[in-house]
């Protein structure tokens, strides 16, 4: 197993809301990533979090930049510390607005050039920062600000979105796996060329639980299904250790369902949809991990 | 200042033209500007260009409406485009011919093929002959600017020598 | 001649976002005798003020999320409602 | 003097970029800057410009681009036109609040609808509430000269204000004119950039600004912006020094014994003079003022007594011409003729603004070509 420094690279303590999810998967990303290492933040939950000026709580240098805006200021970033032949790591944390809305035309791009940096999406499935509206992440049934009654359309696929471009490595994680995550950055910085990692970050106010229930809730979506851990590095496609065991025989989706205040008005017809759903997709997950062993 | 007002298609040209003239203007120690007007026309629409020669910097920037003379590229762009429009009495009309032409009396009138002079000396492009060179000797016999400079501002511009014979192929063909 | 524009450029200090602890309504009290020290409440602490090595939590910057209180496989954090 | 060599504005501007040796070139085609970026895409695949040229996917990502490259202390160019220029919006105040030199090409032309893709002033000045040094330039040599002392003035310690350097679409843009392409030599001395990010002193930027100071960033940058006129004197008092070549924030015709004065950006004001001379011929005193550098706004325009007929390029709609409203606001005393003229690449001529000169009528404003029983 993996040593896990110790130190941290935050300082006591972000505004974040009590038993953030996006806060703890943040302390696994910079433990992984180190010192040599710029965050660039667009607007969401963490542009706000980080201290009140003058001051601080990263120990590393944030640059923080406007909403759509995220991928291409990592862009120019990398390209220009390249260029002076500095090896920085340029690490985008946004959230899932900023990347599978308003910001998935500067995503495209950027991976499609073949930048030298890692985004990372911490997705809440839905706009937290300014008090939960829905986003094209928030899931089917869902309530937020904005779909009073459930969200009547189902996620956006953004994992599917951004494995189209192709990329040298992509994974998905959740912050309930703290060492899945510290693992699979590590991975991600030793390989050049635009990375991407998708973390599921549970968010109490947001998804009506109680703040001790994040890394519950978190290791629930895993085991039901409903969100799966994986990597690909180039074309090798390995579904992670929790979730090879939940495959195994996946939580019914239900409760996982009925642990949120979120999904309350989530009726029966709506439940099997999302149970269907998530065959669905394991379904496919199964296909494309045992095809990727094939042909290893 | 004199001023030249270039009709041609789309593709075959001009507008090379337009600069090769301001550029062998400026080879001679004038002043010159080349200006094409652009639309959203597309190959084979007609178009305009307009060069402007004179002894101090050119500081005018509209399209011209009186010129000196007038260069026609092509004579089919006669058929939509009235090229005398504004042509100054006793100005210059240049025009890529090989057929008898008749203008009205008032105007100067200058002509070669340069269409066959393009064909005979191979310069042809994707099927279209190449008259925005041969167009420079013409004109430099017209006294626009001087042989070496017109045969400058070709060569900087293209490296194939068929480019510069054939434009002194039209300069002995101009009658003056 | 350098002259540093004046804008918002921030330098990192600790307590930069406020003493959190403030913000608690039940505190992590933790029976040490019950702990094994497995560490497992220091791992899921998102604002990391337990001490990997002695377990100590700062409740100068706890904001009682009581998410150690809810991992914890030998149940022995229990979340009490802070006096004021 | 230089051998002279014909070129469009476009050329000139990329041919000063390769000169000042930009490390970092994000952008994206529009009509009619499209020969900018391409000449420089030319140089870095030729090897003669040493930069990495960002092939982005839109103008709102070339300005981020520019600024995430820009805050590592190295040097950054863009170009962009029109609807370019307002969907970097956002980010043009962005990069001017966060107080970084990058130095942009910006080819003036009209808005849609419908399309049009000819000269206009609107798409800059709708732009002037942004933080960006605007210079309007009126032959391709001065577009050359212009390009060269922008990075100089932005990155001036005493300025850090990103520049924009506007010319006329087509009109100057595709125009071909000889000019000098000078070596700067060390004209623009390496940047030095004070906050530049550095992960051994890790700072924060742009995170959560408190209402009791974010007010002082913003007047630091109006400081900065101020002493960017004393900036921009000095840099083009040393152009001139060591190229020969001299400019001045607003350039004087014959205005000393005006008793009429044409006020004009770009090509316009170039080819007023002709109008000018013109007038003079027929016994009217004219002259002219062409505003070169709007941003910084020009304080000391010597205009007092004199009518002033203010073409104006662009339009505020439920206002007025820009200029014309803006040098009203600044010299109060101003007496003004208003003419809006030349938008979407509307045909205006020297006789054209002479005529507005003869037939002016102080304190209105007169659209060109519009019947005056309309007006």
């Amino acid at each position: 197993m993996t040593e896990i420094p110790k130190e941290e690279m935050l300082l006591k303590c972000p505004s974040t809301c009590a038993g953030c999810g996006s806060l703890l998967a943040l302390r696994y990303i910079l433990k992984a990533a180190g010192k040599d290492t710029i965050l660039v933040i667009p607007a969401c939950c963490n542009s706000v979090i980080q201290g009140v000026y003058p001051y601080m709580l990263h120990t590393v240098p944030v640059y923080n930049i406007a909403f759509a805006a995220a991928a291409a200021c990592a862009s120019g970033m990398s390209e220009a510390l390249r260029a002076k032949g500095e090896k920085t790591n340029v690490i985008v944390y946004a959230g899932d607005g900023g990347t599978a809305d308003i910001g998935i035309q500067a995503l495209s791009g950027a991976l499609e050039r073949g930048e030298d940096f890692l985004y990372i999406c911490y997705d809440n499935e839905a706009y937290g920062n300014t008090g939960m509206q829905r986003s094209g992440a928030t899931p089917l049934g869902a309530i937020t600000t904005t779909t009073p009654n459930g969200k009547t359309v189902n996620k956006k696929d953004l994992d599917r979105i951004v494995e189209a471009h192709n990329l040298p490595y992509q994974a998905t994680a959740c912050s309930s796996y703290p060492a899945d995550i510290y693992n699979k950055v590590k991975k991600a910085l030793s390989i050049p060329g635009p990375k991407f990692i998708h973390i599921l970050a549970p968010c109490p106010p947001g998804w009506r639980i109680p703040s001790e229930k994040t890394v519950e809730i978190g290791k629930m979506a895993v085991k039901s299904g409903i969100w799966v851990l994986w990597e690909k590095e180039y074309d090798k496609f390995t579904v992670s250790a929790p979730s090879r065991a939940a495959m195994k025989r996946p939580a019914p989706v239900g409760d996982y369902l009925k642990a949120q205040g979120r999904f309350r008005k989530v009726d029966e017809k709506t439940a099997a949809v999302i149970q269907a759903n998530v065959d669905k997709n394991l379904k496919r997950i199964a296909l494309e991990a045992a095809q990727s062993e094939e042909t290893e | 200042m004199y001023e030249i007002r270039i009709h041609s298609r789309g593709g075959q040209g001009g507008v090379t033209a337009a600069r090769m003239m301001a550029s062998a203007a400026v080879k001679d120690g004038k002043f010159a500007t080349a200006c094409p007007f652009y639309g959203a026309e597309r190959r084979g629409a007609p178009i305009v260009s307009f060069v402007r020669i004179d002894d101090a910097p050119v500081r005018i920037y509209s399209q011209i409406n009186k010129p000196d003379m007038i260069v026609i590229l092509d004579p089919t762009v006669m058929d939509t485009v009235n090229v005398l429009d504004g042509l100054k009495e006793g100005g210059s009309i240049f025009i890529n011919t090989h057929e008898e032409v008749s203008f009205p009396k008032e105007f100067n009138v200058y002509k070669a093929d340069l269409t066959g002079i393009a064909l005979r000396e191979n310069l042809v492009v994707a099927g279209s002959p190449i008259l925005n060179t041969p167009v420079i000797g013409a004109l430099a016999k017209l006294g626009l600017f001087s042989r070496e400079s017109g045969v400058k501002a070709i060569t900087e511009t293209f490296a194939d020598p068929r480019n510069t014979s054939a434009a002194r192929a039209a300069y002995e063909e101009v009658i003056v | 001649m350098s002259r540093m524009p004046k804008m918002t450029i921030s330098v990192p200090h600790e307590a930069a976002a406020g003493l959190t602890g403030t913000w608690r309504t039940f505190r992590p009290v933790v029976d040490r005798e019950t702990c094994n020290h497995c560490g497992i409440c220091a791992m899921f602490c998102p604002d990391a003020v337990i001490d990997p090595d002695t377990l100590e939590i700062d409740l100068v910057y706890c904001k009682g999320c009581g998410i150690c209180s809810n991992e914890c496989p030998k149940k022995c954090i229990k979340m009490v409602r802070e006096e004021h | 003097m230089n051998e002279l060599v014909m070129s469009t504005g476009n050329k000139a501007v990329a041919a000063a970029v390769k000169m000042a040796k930009p490390l970092v070139v994000p952008a994206y085609p529009i009509t009619p800057q499209t020969e900018i970026i391409e000449s420089i895409a030319d140089y870095v695949e030729a090897g003669e410009l040493k930069a990495r040229y960002i092939p982005v996917e839109s103008e709102h990502s070339a300005m981020t681009a520019a600024i995430g490259a820009s805050i590592t202390g190295v040097r950054v160019f863009t170009a962009t036109s029109s609807h370019g220029l307002l969907y970097m919006h956002e980010m043009l105040h962005w990069a001017a609040g966060a107080r970084l030199p990058i130095v942009m090409g910006q080819v003036n032309r009209t808005l849609a609808p419908g399309w049009n893709i000819w000269a206009e002033h609107s798409d800059a000045l709708s732009q002037r509430d942004t933080g960006w040094l605007q210079v309007y330039v009126s032959t391709v040599q001065e577009a050359y000269d212009a390009t060269l002392m922008a990075f100089r003035i932005a990155e001036d310690n005493r300025v850090l204000l990103p520049v924009m350097i506007n010319m006329d679409g087509f009109l100057l843009s595709h125009i071909m004119q000889p000019f000098e392409m000078t070596e700067p030599g060390d004209f623009i001395p390496p940047l030095d950039l004070p906050h530049k990010i550095d992960v051994n002193d890790p700072k924060g930027y742009g995170a959560m600004s408190p209402a009791n100071v974010h007010y002082q960033f913003r007047f630091d940058m109006e400081k900065c912006m101020r002493e960017s006129r004393t900036v921009i004197k000095e840099t083009e008092a040393e152009f001139a020094k060591r190229f020969g070549r001299s400019y001045a924030p607003v350039e004087e015709y014959f205005c000393d014994d005006a008793d009429v004065i044409i006020i004009a950006m770009g090509t316009l004001g170039k080819e007023a003079e002709v109008a000018a001379d013109l007038l003079r011929k027929e016994g009217i005193k004219a002259g002219v003022m062409r505003i070169r550098w709007f941003r910084p706004f020009p304080l000391d325009m010597n205009i007092k007594g004199k009518d002033l007929v203010v073409i104006d390029r662009d339009y505020s709609f439920g206002f007025g011409g820009v200029i014309a409203g803006e040098i009203q606001a600044r010299y109060p005393d101003a007496k003004i003729a208003s003419v809006i003229a030349g938008l979407g690449g509307q045909e205006v001529t020297y006789e054209d603004m002479a005529e507005f000169v003869r037939s002016r009528k102080m304190e209105t404003e007169f659209w060109f070509g519009i019947p005056q029983e309309e007006q």
